[in-house]
């Protein structure tokens, strides 16, 4: 086993991530893809292995930690968020991914992850977006479609499904995007995107369950409806998508608009995307309509919007570093002592 | 000019009671604090609503706070009172039945009127003042009120404001009564409002009348002498048990060279223990006030993984709600403290009340076999203690420990011969490091503890998981003998920490006797009073306390067949007695007060005395 | 006792809806006042009084009930939405109210808090803030400002606090309103808008704890500030407010900006407030700056946001009613006979 | 054409064994169907691995139906196998140790090629196929994957798909085998692929190869006839505990009159039962999935309070999270009915696998003196039994029930002489109705039960909490003396529901014996079986089979003492045990297997031979 403190250490290669265990997904399942990218992400990175931990909840996705070859913990349903943000106040020179399901983040540890948002703790956060409890073996779950029938919706689902990103937004997330597990070029970006954001990085991945949700996400992942369903927004860049990148997107007032490029429209007409503008981003969000809708808007992937906000570790270690600073090491003996004392003879 | 009489007594029982908003728990700690200066021992009990103000005047929203000093040993505030402060009816009411025949009512009179006789429910013509109920006491009658509004009329305060500074005025006629100082308590004034020096002059003011009301009337034809206590020669504090279960807490740090993360959500009566620890940031004390009990023991398991020392405070519900992550830190065997400083249950119960009723819990409150350490305080001061055993043991056995206080103890104060640092034994850590071969985080050492390896740690990456585990190596394993193995390897570990802990003694009493009354937590003091009295009388009793409750120390089963009779008190409603008849087969009996209120010593005495015949 | 099946009965009085018990919070709270109001808006609402049920949790607020002669459950911390979502599902024709704190809803609770919003019951959820845990003697809560001290922050808190109307917008709530204790029509208007809507009505209440965060919305409620801090919004009015209704908000692309309608600007020229337009009501949710701050917008009152949507508990029983009249009512025997049977003799 | 030989057997057991992905669970659930049909008695064994599907090929993806059926009365899936189907290397090597000696094998030999040697760990030169270990069985070599594809070579479906129906080639023969009808199955496929006609053909094609290869070949020199058994005359059906425990709730709301509202949060071995009670739209039964396990017991709860018969279901991690919430249902008095399907634990544990590790939780997992009625089903019917139990308890006596069942009685099937709605018990619900007087939601009947009295009723408006409430008037109450009143009704309220159960029986054996052992829950087919084997070989020895776990009933204390010794027979480290020690001071001994597998009969005989010397 190398250790890898020595700087001039030969440079890690994915294989240095890809732990002893049998990766056990169904065969097909897109975890297997999101897997691989981060394995081929985190050797650039230039940070040795085991300063790298990964935290998980439970469901399939929760798995990720055992084919890591880096610390890790598969823990409780709902809770990595919880846990993760126990390791890095304490641990604040780590790096914390948190791997989660749409389950394991929204439902049961929905909580949990909008408090996250909010503290913004310097964690990476990969959320495996299935639209469906694969672990239990398919029951819907909350970002499944309204009227979607399941082993526990037998007449369709009644539930309204959150919007992730925009419930992000309203939790105050400092980073949100989005990726899909059939897009390992853009997982990658995202994937670094989000490592050199300091803050919570909450990355949205839609990842396909081909045994209990399969083609969930067909009309983004296919070649033959990708470019006219997708949206791949970068920063500064005007929206633009298509077949032949002929459409693009205005703002008519508030309302986003899909126009033909080659019709009277051109890229400089478009809504230039900047991940910094809230209102835009949380427009942005609500690009969320049924791909099955006429007149629908295209489905965006990439970074919504970052902003820089102080983090909850490096507030917290400022005051210890202050409190020490301003009164000293603790002193024990004083500590005890307290105020007030008198002696006995 | 000293009109009064002066008598020297052995020890005073006091009872300060007036409204929520009378200031009666900062008068009993100011009046503590003296008495601990002056070397008394002592024994306090703060009895306060679930509201944070109930309605004025009302039997709902009675503050109380009772103190016990004396030169004698003190181990229990003491079952009456020889004084009781009465600022209104309904304070008067609510307390009377815990005063002694004979003993010392002071009454505001202002509080006896129409509107104060009605929210308390007394008919008009039933004005205990007027109608001889309380002829079997003496009776000091003053309108304190009035004297206050007369010495502030011209502060240029309000009268709510003023009203406000009455406890100062009875704070300080009580100094005067037991011939204390009144220096330190204008010290505190000054200090607590420094800001607002107009207020702190107002109150030194009402202190100072209290005491010249004293000096100067004729109420009071004695005043009394509480000499010093005959303690341990020593360095003494007074301390309450939650700041006493921190400080245990920070030692614990200090001499393992662990830091602290607490991980916690607010809850009485726990929510101090958070208080006193996010104070304490130069001590490297982390602090995280989460979203929930059960995001405050995940982040605390977060950070044991990390290589802190993972803590996390509640009281029965929230205890609840941890116990699923309990479960996971069992079976991921980090270190992780979990203290329980318990209430009047079930559900919400009596949030500000005191009982024993969580130790089930504690034993058998997860799913699957899931067996942990409990270890439980006697003493406001014994929490600082068990505080640091739950540490060491938690750290040096990789294990989650429940340590188990109750708001009795949690907020009742004592003097304390605290330790020097130095004196403290250090706690050895030694976390994992890298070798030749590869790294097996299940593997064990004697104590069957398994390597503590932390993230950063070159070579030691590893994964762990609440998945059933393969024995050496962490990895998941569905093997059916592997899952037995690990079931009874895990009730070993927990079962050899017998090894790490003191045999049981007897606190009081011969090796062999009669009856031996057993008990555990915050009863302490009310037993060994019980028992030392009882002795005195030449019973044939004896006392032992148990600390450790899982594992039990291993002499007990042992030592019971030295009596023939075994008494188990707790306030519950029979618990520990259910282990220990499960364990030993012994047919112990139940004393069991389920009232939201300690044991008095009578109680004790009365069960004791029945079972001796 | 009157028994109140008939429809003839007398109208009933905000007395009747007062219980027998004491109410026991400290004098001064803000509490008192919002009590006041549900009392006085209930007898208006033309139900007879058993068909109200409040649900709370754990808190100063949640002590709500117990003052309401009405039906009534003080539950445990942070459930009350879960408990409500049960009975109004299984009960629809109840008006179902929840009660609750910042720290109930916003911390233990807020997972239910923004699944109540999601699924739509409709139920009328009454948000007490005071920004602060008032039952637990004051530790600083999720609507806390930063830098706040508390008994648990002694060196300031260093949490980014909840915007709840961000938050609830972001979990897809269908009416999201804020009111002030201070202000009686405001609120009883705002309990009548929530009564009406059909769907989960998400008023949040400024709440002031005079014990321990005594003055947190002093600006907004005191005479002297109010007029200009405080923006109070009406469908189809434009954004108007200060002292002599002399400024106005208009948006600048997608920035509002206060204008002096004394300055060349007129009511005209004002952002008109549109209940059902999300992007809008996100922005108007982000009027959320410190009062402190210069160039800072006023805080806006009234109801941000207003669409239909159907409700879980609607559309629950007309499943129920459905199968029912698809399939016909259970037939027991046959239920528990299967599919296939076999007879011994 | 017969050329083979026909015998007739009383009772075969057939394991079916293959990858995750190679549908042994529907080849065993379809030939389970055919063998309760045709009037066996059965009992059956599924056993599955926690991943979805695991890597295919290797040991952790090896999924297992186990189906012993009989013409005498089968009470467990047998401890060993006559027949092993073994679809690849890694099914052989998994389970041949469960195969009798001269057993046969029936193995796809495609299953055994270099690949799925290397998968399964088997080095290449120990083939079993070949290296002469097998020699004790009797193996039938088959290349069924080969078979199987050039049935369907000109189906025009893919190798994939067409690899997937090989399981219907071995139902096939097994159907041969043992002289079955394959109509019910032909049927089945169907209906199955009502919309996908080219699959139910191509299925329909190889389970007829499979029969006539049977038929045709010379494989098997045998055939066997295991007879109907002689059941109670009755119409019967197979039937799953899971499926049990649905269809006794909806019989209880249909004899209760009492809508069923069901929240939870789906959860391993439990989500079946929200699964089944999602389709019963039509009975009035209202299905939540709630965020999670403590919303969906606070929608039970709300719902409950509305009137409905609020349930919640889960396992137990689950469980633990809704522990603080049941203590609110136990002081609010309402009716709740909680279904734990134990699992392997501790922490996620073993999520696929059996165990009664929940026991200790269920009685005392709650904070503060929260006791709850429990109750246990034995069987996959008896889960039918308990379950309307529960709702009948928790109705009529206003009090939240633990049901307990676990995953193998859920999961396992055995056939049913089912009841007839009219022969069901009425369960009488009286809600409260407006009086004269003042309505009190704590006044109690002769149970100690309090009314329930539903919103939109007029004139009972009232308040429920779970602060401590006043006797009667069910105010708020921090009264000392009121709250251990109250602490003790709760508990005395438990305890009376002895008059309301029925007294213990012994199951089998004689009334005063040497050795009397006792089970609860998923245990009774296997100490059954071990118990009448003894009796038949003349031993002194009982059976009791406790269902209702607390209150205890009334007479057990009694029963014990007719016995020399006691054995509690439990999937745990010991749980009831100890409280039978406690109340009865019984020194009673355990047996305790911790496997997340079943008691063999083997290990009961074993044992109580052992004791009985
Ligand atoms: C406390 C608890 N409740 C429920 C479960 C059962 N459970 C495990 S994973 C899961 C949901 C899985 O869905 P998701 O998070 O979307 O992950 P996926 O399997 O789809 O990747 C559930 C309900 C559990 N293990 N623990
Ligand atoms: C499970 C649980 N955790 C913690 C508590 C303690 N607790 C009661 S109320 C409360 C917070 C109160 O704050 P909020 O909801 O804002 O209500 P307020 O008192 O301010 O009206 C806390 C932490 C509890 N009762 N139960
Ligand atoms: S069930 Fe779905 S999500 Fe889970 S491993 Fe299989 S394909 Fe992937
Ligand atoms: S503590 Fe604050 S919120 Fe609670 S009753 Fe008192 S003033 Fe109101
Ligand atoms: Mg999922
Ligand atoms: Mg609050």
């Amino acid at each position: 086993m190398t250790t890898l403190i020595d700087q001039t250490a030969p440079k890690l290669t994915p294989k240095d991530f890809v732990s002893d265990q049998d990766v056990r997904w169904c065969p097909g399942c897109g975890d297997y893809s999101i897997l691989k990218q981060v394995q081929t992400v985190l050797p650039d990175l230039g940070r040795p292995k085991e300063e790298f931990v990964f935290v998980s909840g439970i469901g399939c996705s929760s798995r990720f930690p055992y084919y890591m070859d880096t610390y890790g913990m598969h823990s409780i349903h709902g809770r990595a968020a919880a846990i993760a943000t126990g390791l890095k106040s304490s641990r604040p020179e780590l790096s914390v991914w948190m791997i989660s399901g749409d389950g394991d983040s929204l439902s049961i540890g929905g909580n949990h992850f909008i408090h996250l948002l909010r503290r913004n703790l310097d964690i990476n956060v990969l959320l495996f977006n299935n639209q469906i409890y694969g672990l239990t073996k398919g029951q819907y779950s909350p970002t499944s479609e309204k009227g979607k029938v399941t082993k526990s919706t037998p007449m369709g689902s009644i539930d309204h499904p959150f919007n992730p990103i925009a419930l992000s937004m309203g939790a105050d997330a400092t980073f949100v995007a989005r990726t899909m597990d059939r897009d390992p070029k853009h997982i990658q970006q995202m994937i670094r995107r989000g490592y050199e954001h300091t803050g919570t990085s909450l990355i949205e991945i839609y990842q396909n369950c081909n045994v209990f949700n399969d083609g969930a996400f067909e009309v983004f992942t296919e070649k033959t409806s990708k470019k006219n369903e997708t949206l791949f927004i970068e920063n500064g860049q005007p929206l633009i998508f298509g077949d032949n990148s002929d459409k693009g997107i205005i703002l008519d007032g508030f309302k986003p608009k899909v126009v033909d490029l080659t019709q009277g429209y051109s890229a400089s007409d478009c809504w230039v995307h900047d991940e910094q503008d809230q209102v835009k981003a949380n427009i942005l969000a609500r690009f969320f309509d049924n791909p099955s809708i006429e007149g629908h808007l295209p489905r965006p992937f990439g970074v919504f919007y970052a902003i820089e906000r102080p983090t909850y570790n490096d507030l917290l270690n400022q005051q210890i570093a202050y409190a020490i600073e301003k009164n000293g090491e603790g002193n024990l003996d004083k500590l005890i002592a307290g105020k007030e004392t008198w002696t006995i003879n | 000019m000293e009109t009064a009489e002066e008598q020297i007594l052995e020890s005073v029982v006091i009872r300060f009671a007036g409204d929520s908003g009378d200031g009666m728990q900062l008068t009993g700690t100011q009046f503590t604090n003296a008495a601990a200066l002056y070397g008394n021992d002592l024994a306090t009990f703060p009895d306060f609503p679930a509201e944070i103000r109930a309605p004025q005047g009302t039997l709902a929203g009675v503050s109380g706070y009772q103190i016990h000093f004396g030169s004698k040993k003190i181990n229990t505030p003491g079952d009456t009172c020889d004084v009781l402060v009465a600022m209104n009816v309904a304070a008067l009411k609510a307390n009377i039945g815990q005063l002694k025949i004979g003993g010392t009512i002071i009454v505001n009179s202002d509080g006896f009127d129409s509107k104060n006789l009605r929210l308390a429910n007394v008919p008009e013509d039933q004005n205990p003042l007027e109608n001889g109920s309380l002829d079997k006491y003496e009776v000091k009658k003053l309108d304190i009120t009035k004297i206050t509004r007369l010495a502030l009329a011209d502060s240029g305060m309000g009268t709510k404001e003023i009203d406000r500074s009455k406890n100062m005025f009875v704070l300080g006629l009580i100094y005067w009564m037991y011939n204390r100082s009144i220096d330190k308590s204008i010290e505190f004034i000054n200090s607590k409002f420094k800001n607002k020096p107009q207020i702190a002059e107002a109150n030194i003011k009402l202190l100072k009348a209290g005491y010249h009301y004293g000096e100067t009337t004729e109420t009071f034809n004695a005043r009394y002498e509480v000499k010093p206590a005959e303690m341990a020669p020593g360095v003494y504090r007074s301390i309450m048990g939650n700041e006493a279960l921190a400080y245990g807490l920070v030692a614990a740090s200090v001499k393992s060279k662990l830091p602290i993360f607490l991980g916690t959500y607010p809850i009485t009566p726990a929510s101090d223990i958070l208080h006193e620890l996010s104070k304490y940031k130069n001590f490297g004390v982390r602090t995280f006030q989460a979203e929930d009990e059960i995001a405050g023991v995940c982040a605390a398991i977060g950070a044991s993984y990390g290589g802190s020392i993972g803590i996390t405070t509640s009281s029965g519900p929230g205890i609840a709600l941890k116990m699923e992550a309990i479960g996971l830190a069992t079976v991921l065997e980090l270190p992780l403290v979990i203290c329980n400083i318990q209430r009047g249950g079930p559900s919400t119960g009596l949030p500000t009340k005191t009982e024993q009723s969580d130790l089930m819990q504690a034993l058998y409150g997860r799913n699957g076999e899931c067996p942990v350490p409990v270890i439980a305080a006697a003493t406001p001061s014994d929490c600082f203690n068990m505080a640091f055993e739950a540490v060491r043991i938690a750290a040096q056995h990789m294990i989650p420990v429940f340590l188990l206080s109750d708001g009795y103890i949690a907020n009742g104060a004592e003097p304390w011969c605290f330790p020097q640092s130095k004196d403290l034994p250090e706690i050895k850590i030694d976390f994992a490091k890298p070798t030749e071969e590869k790294f097996m985080p299940y593997a064990r050492d004697e104590k069957l503890s398994r390597p503590w390896a932390v993230p950063g740690t070159p070579g030691l990456e590893h994964r762990i998981g609440g998945l059933e585990k393969q024995h050496i190596t962490g990895n998941i394993s569905y093997d059916a003998h592997n899952h037995e193995f690990m079931v009874k390897l895990r009730q070993e570990k927990v079962d050899k920490l017998a090894d790490d802990i003191p045999l049981q003694t007897i606190d009081n009493g011969a090796e062999k006797a009669d009856v031996l009354i057993i008990g555990w937590g915050s009863t302490y003091g009310a037993i060994k009073t019980a028992v030392n009295a009882l002795l005195l009388d030449g019973k044939s009793v004896a006392h032992a306390h148990i600390r450790y409750l899982n594992p039990l120390p291993k002499n007990i089963g042992e030592l019971l067949k030295n009596y023939n009779k075994v008494l188990v008190a707790e306030m519950n409603n029979g618990q520990l007695i259910k282990i220990l008849r499960d364990r030993f087969l012994v047919d112990a009996i139940g004393l069991n007060k389920i009232q939201g209120q300690p044991f008095t010593t009578e109680e004790i005495k009365n069960k004791l005395s029945e079972i001796l015949g």
